[in-house]
């Protein structure tokens, strides 16, 4: 990477072409929610979302908004408010691609891009209507059995995502991101092929000069960008840094349900007239 | 004590903490908070024997390797018991986490299937957990089968659903028959408000017994460190659920 | 686990049942070299030893000391000595069963069993002898190939060890075991049914309450028992924490070429009259 | 510049930091103080745009996730370059490092194979290096494969051999034709001396070149912040490999 720290988040999100295979992880995982508001504002299209296993806010914004043309998840959430209101308009118009899963096949296709193989396998799964309606999972008599026609077992193809996308507390000079205990993060930044990472602060220290901080960090090496965004995940909480802003979580799910409503909570996000409380003031 | 010395969440705990016994490690999911109350009643019970892990909690999650983790965990054995819920559950205990009518179009569209295609296969003992007793909840056949309730002999299969906690009755799942048959009915309800509510057929006794009432110690653990314990992660749930201070 | 704290390194030991799938570190990554010690003085057999994915000292000693009948590994070295005296001479007897690998396929093997998966697929191996010499491991078709009887694969059987045991610097007195970056022994304990593990320090915080040591914690969850041996790697070095005994290791390899000496080296070693620097001092 | 001006070390160094030119990341193994040097000097002279693992050592080695880091990173495609050896080397670039005679009861067991049967698939550019040439190394005909040097057409492999330098000469190796052809020989060495020396058949020009030596930046560098960096890993050969203080 030669130059990790971007100059804006828009910058870094540019980097994010239109038509791109993108993972994003579950909204309790670090979601860089300042990066997506950057990619709605230059109008992405035809994202390919893969959600890494789940997502909410910010898938739900990210299709109200028209960017996504399809999305691989294992489910869309927003927590106490049930399901991404948009999301459902979406799939009731059938707007969307869907490609249903579940949590533990996102981490295995991802893991098998890791590890440079074509596939993993999983037990359980068999009998869904998911696998029905995933024509690109097969299922293959495992070849260790002693009949293998008479044990199946489900084959996930690996996921490649072009874009992985974050947000994590902290990142140093040379790019090196702390995780910290959310190894998913690590798993698509191994498997992507860019990695663009919102912070909330960069420090000066080397983060893998520290046994303690090196084993929650993701080395450089796989990191493409980062860009400092204060409150990067707000509205989300981060961890346990800060906590998600229910107030403006509640206004979003109102909103949401009509298009009228998310286009008026869309402009107010975009032209920073929504702003929330003390987190995301410092982020101004 | 009288019938009202308890509120619904305290039965309710206290029949899944009676499913649970003899667990070592018990996970729930999120959005859970009666099967996160009588997880984490069960481990006060046992002593401290029974490891709980709640997603969403920083404290009762020791998980460290990310996501992934939990799956893992079950594929290794080494989670007893997980609950898992459904839009829509079947009378051969398929759920439907995904959406009514047809699919991709679904008339209401759900959440999304989360882990449940895959847990139901790899915990010993799931749980399904619905308080809305409805024709519209417990249906004949679900419209999308997130996860089924049974496989095909050839089919690797370690878990699966032991029992259904509504807020009328418990059932228990016969997985050789691959029906429910009914266990209990909770105070104040009636076999027939069962039959009423239900839309699929299960099996059930002459003679159907009542859910029996928390006893003592357990409210009092409820009412004290679990209600403390479970304000972490469902703080809203904590201050309601509970009815305050009647513990004997 | 109900009782993290054993009284001894020799009553942890004492868990390692003759004949069990024994899975070790390499000697870079952490080994438990005085639970080691104390196999060796119960005169335990016909142990299966899954190196991860090599070993050196240890594997070299316990196969010496006729505790080995079968070894799964990438190789036994030691370092700038080269290979382990008593291993070559085993072999050359023809007294072990080889295992022969290659190093990621021992990764995958464990992260196979961590998966609870019957097997994990891996690109290269294909026309080495390695895989020839290995009837266990199949080669398979990718499923996922257009032809797939034209895209052979190797698929690796999951590797489950009966006991997974090496040493790290610290525990808490929940059984929780700080690792740092040295990941591949949470996979060995992901895998295995028991984990033995021997630390330099048993602390009073919890590793899991700080996200900063938590990060490279495994969770008491995985953890089957903990003994408290400090130096307990000597004469290897423990990461960086201490260096190897370079004249411990020089008098090994020098006293092994033969029977009598490795026999003499033994007997020093469990008599405690071997003693190391500074580090081997703090032990005592 | 006379030739006792550069040690053989420093030649060795400098024909290998040729190799590894545009590399983005290159990854050398343990026991390996002449590629680290390379891989090393290759860095410093890319203005730090090459990335470089040396396994063993703390401050090169940016790994995080355990020993299985290499072998996934070399498998994403993250790795351009590596090195191996072999106890044998045969002409069609296979390569031994499990011993001589029959298998499993070696006459002379080697430590064993660790990554190369991966590797050599995995990363595009798999520099050979073999100090000692002789015809006890380089043979006709390996007596174990750790790992092949070519592959059927239908086997998926990124990588393979790209060269083999030892005491005496480089190679090259044409993966079209499955044979090493000899690119140069090292200053006071002859083609007469190699083909002695050398257990298989190889191509050769007509006019074999002489392995260019290290110019006086490269020798500056080796002998100032490369020594320094190396001694990290390697303090015996750092002291000794270096020809000290004659730059120019």
């Amino acid at each position: 990477m030669n130059d990790p720290l971007m100059p804006s988040v828009a910058a870094l999100a540019a980097r994010i072409p239109d038509g791109a295979k993108l993972a994003v992880p579950a909204d309790y995982s670090g979601v860089a929610m300042a990066a997506t508001r950057a990619l709605v504002a230059r109008g992405a299209r035809d994202l390919h979302l893969v959600c890494v296993p789940v997502s909410g806010l910010q898938a739900d914004i990210l299709i109200g908004a028209g960017c996504v043309s399809t999305i691989e998840t294992a489910g869309i959430t927003l927590g106490e408010y049930g399901t991404g209101p948009r999301f459902a308009q979406a799939v009731k118009a059938g707007s969307l691609r869907l490609l249903d899963a579940t949590c533990p096949a996102l981490h295995a296709g991802l893991q098998a891009a890791e590890k440079g193989i074509p596939f993993m396998v999983l037990r359980g799964i068999l009998g869904s209507d998911i696998l029905a309606r995933r024509p690109d999972w097969l299922v293959i008599g495992n070849p260790f059995a002693a009949e293998p026609a008479d044990d199946p077992i489900v084959a996930l193809p690996a996921i490649h995502p072009d874009v992985a996308l974050f947000h994590a507390p902290l990142a140093d000079r040379a790019g090196n991101v702390w995780i910290g205990r959310r190894r998913e993060l690590m798993t698509m930044a191994h498997a992507a092929t860019l990695t663009l990472v919102t912070v909330e602060q960069v420090v000066d220290k080397d983060l893998l000069a520290d046994d303690a901080t090196a084993a929650g960090t993701i080395p450089a090496l796989y990191v493409s960008g980062v860009a400092e965004a204060p409150a990067g995940a707000w509205p989300l909480n981060l961890w346990d840094r800060y906590e998600a802003d229910g107030v403006t979580l509640a206004a979003y799910v109102q909103a949401a349900r009509s298009d009228a409503g998310f286009a008026d909570f869309l402009a107010r996000w975009l032209d920073g007239r929504l702003k929330g409380g003390a987190v995301a003031q410092a982020a101004e | 004590m009288s019938p009202a010395a308890y509120s619904r969440q305290e039965l309710l705990i206290a029949a899944v903490t009676r499913l649970l016994e003899g667990c070592r490690h018990v996970a729930v999911g999120a959005s859970s908070p009666i099967p996160g109350g009588a997880a984490l009643l069960g481990r006060a019970l046992s002593g401290g024997a029974m490891r709980v892990s709640v997603l969403g909690s920083t404290r009762n999650n020791f998980f460290t390797n990310g996501g992934v983790e939990l799956f893992d965990c079950a594929a290794q054995g080494r989670v007893d018991a997980f609950f898992l819920s459904g839009g829509q559950i079947d009378g051969q205990a398929n759920i439907n986490l995904v959406g009514t009518g047809p699919y991709p179009r679904s008339d209401v569209r759900w959440s999304g299937s989360f882990g449940s295609a895959y847990l139901y296969f790899l915990v010993p003992r799931v749980i399904l957990f619905r308080e809305e007793h409805s024709r519209r909840t417990l249906v004949e056949k679900v419209d999308f089968i997130s996860a089924p309730g049974v496989s095909a002999l050839n089919v690797w299969r370690r878990g699966g659903p032991q029992a259904l906690i509504t807020n009328l009755c418990l059932f228990a799942f016969d997985k050789a028959k691959g029906c429910f048959r009914l266990e209990s009915v909770h105070p104040g309800h009636t076999v027939e408000e069962v039959l009423d509510q239900t839309g699929f057929t299960f099996d059930r006794p002459g003679n159907v017994p009542e859910t029996p009432p928390p006893d003592a110690a357990a409210l009092a653990l409820m009412r004290g460190a679990i209600r403390a314990e479970i304000a972490e992660t469902y703080p809203r749930f904590a201050a309601t659920a509970f009815a305050a201070g009647e513990t004997a």
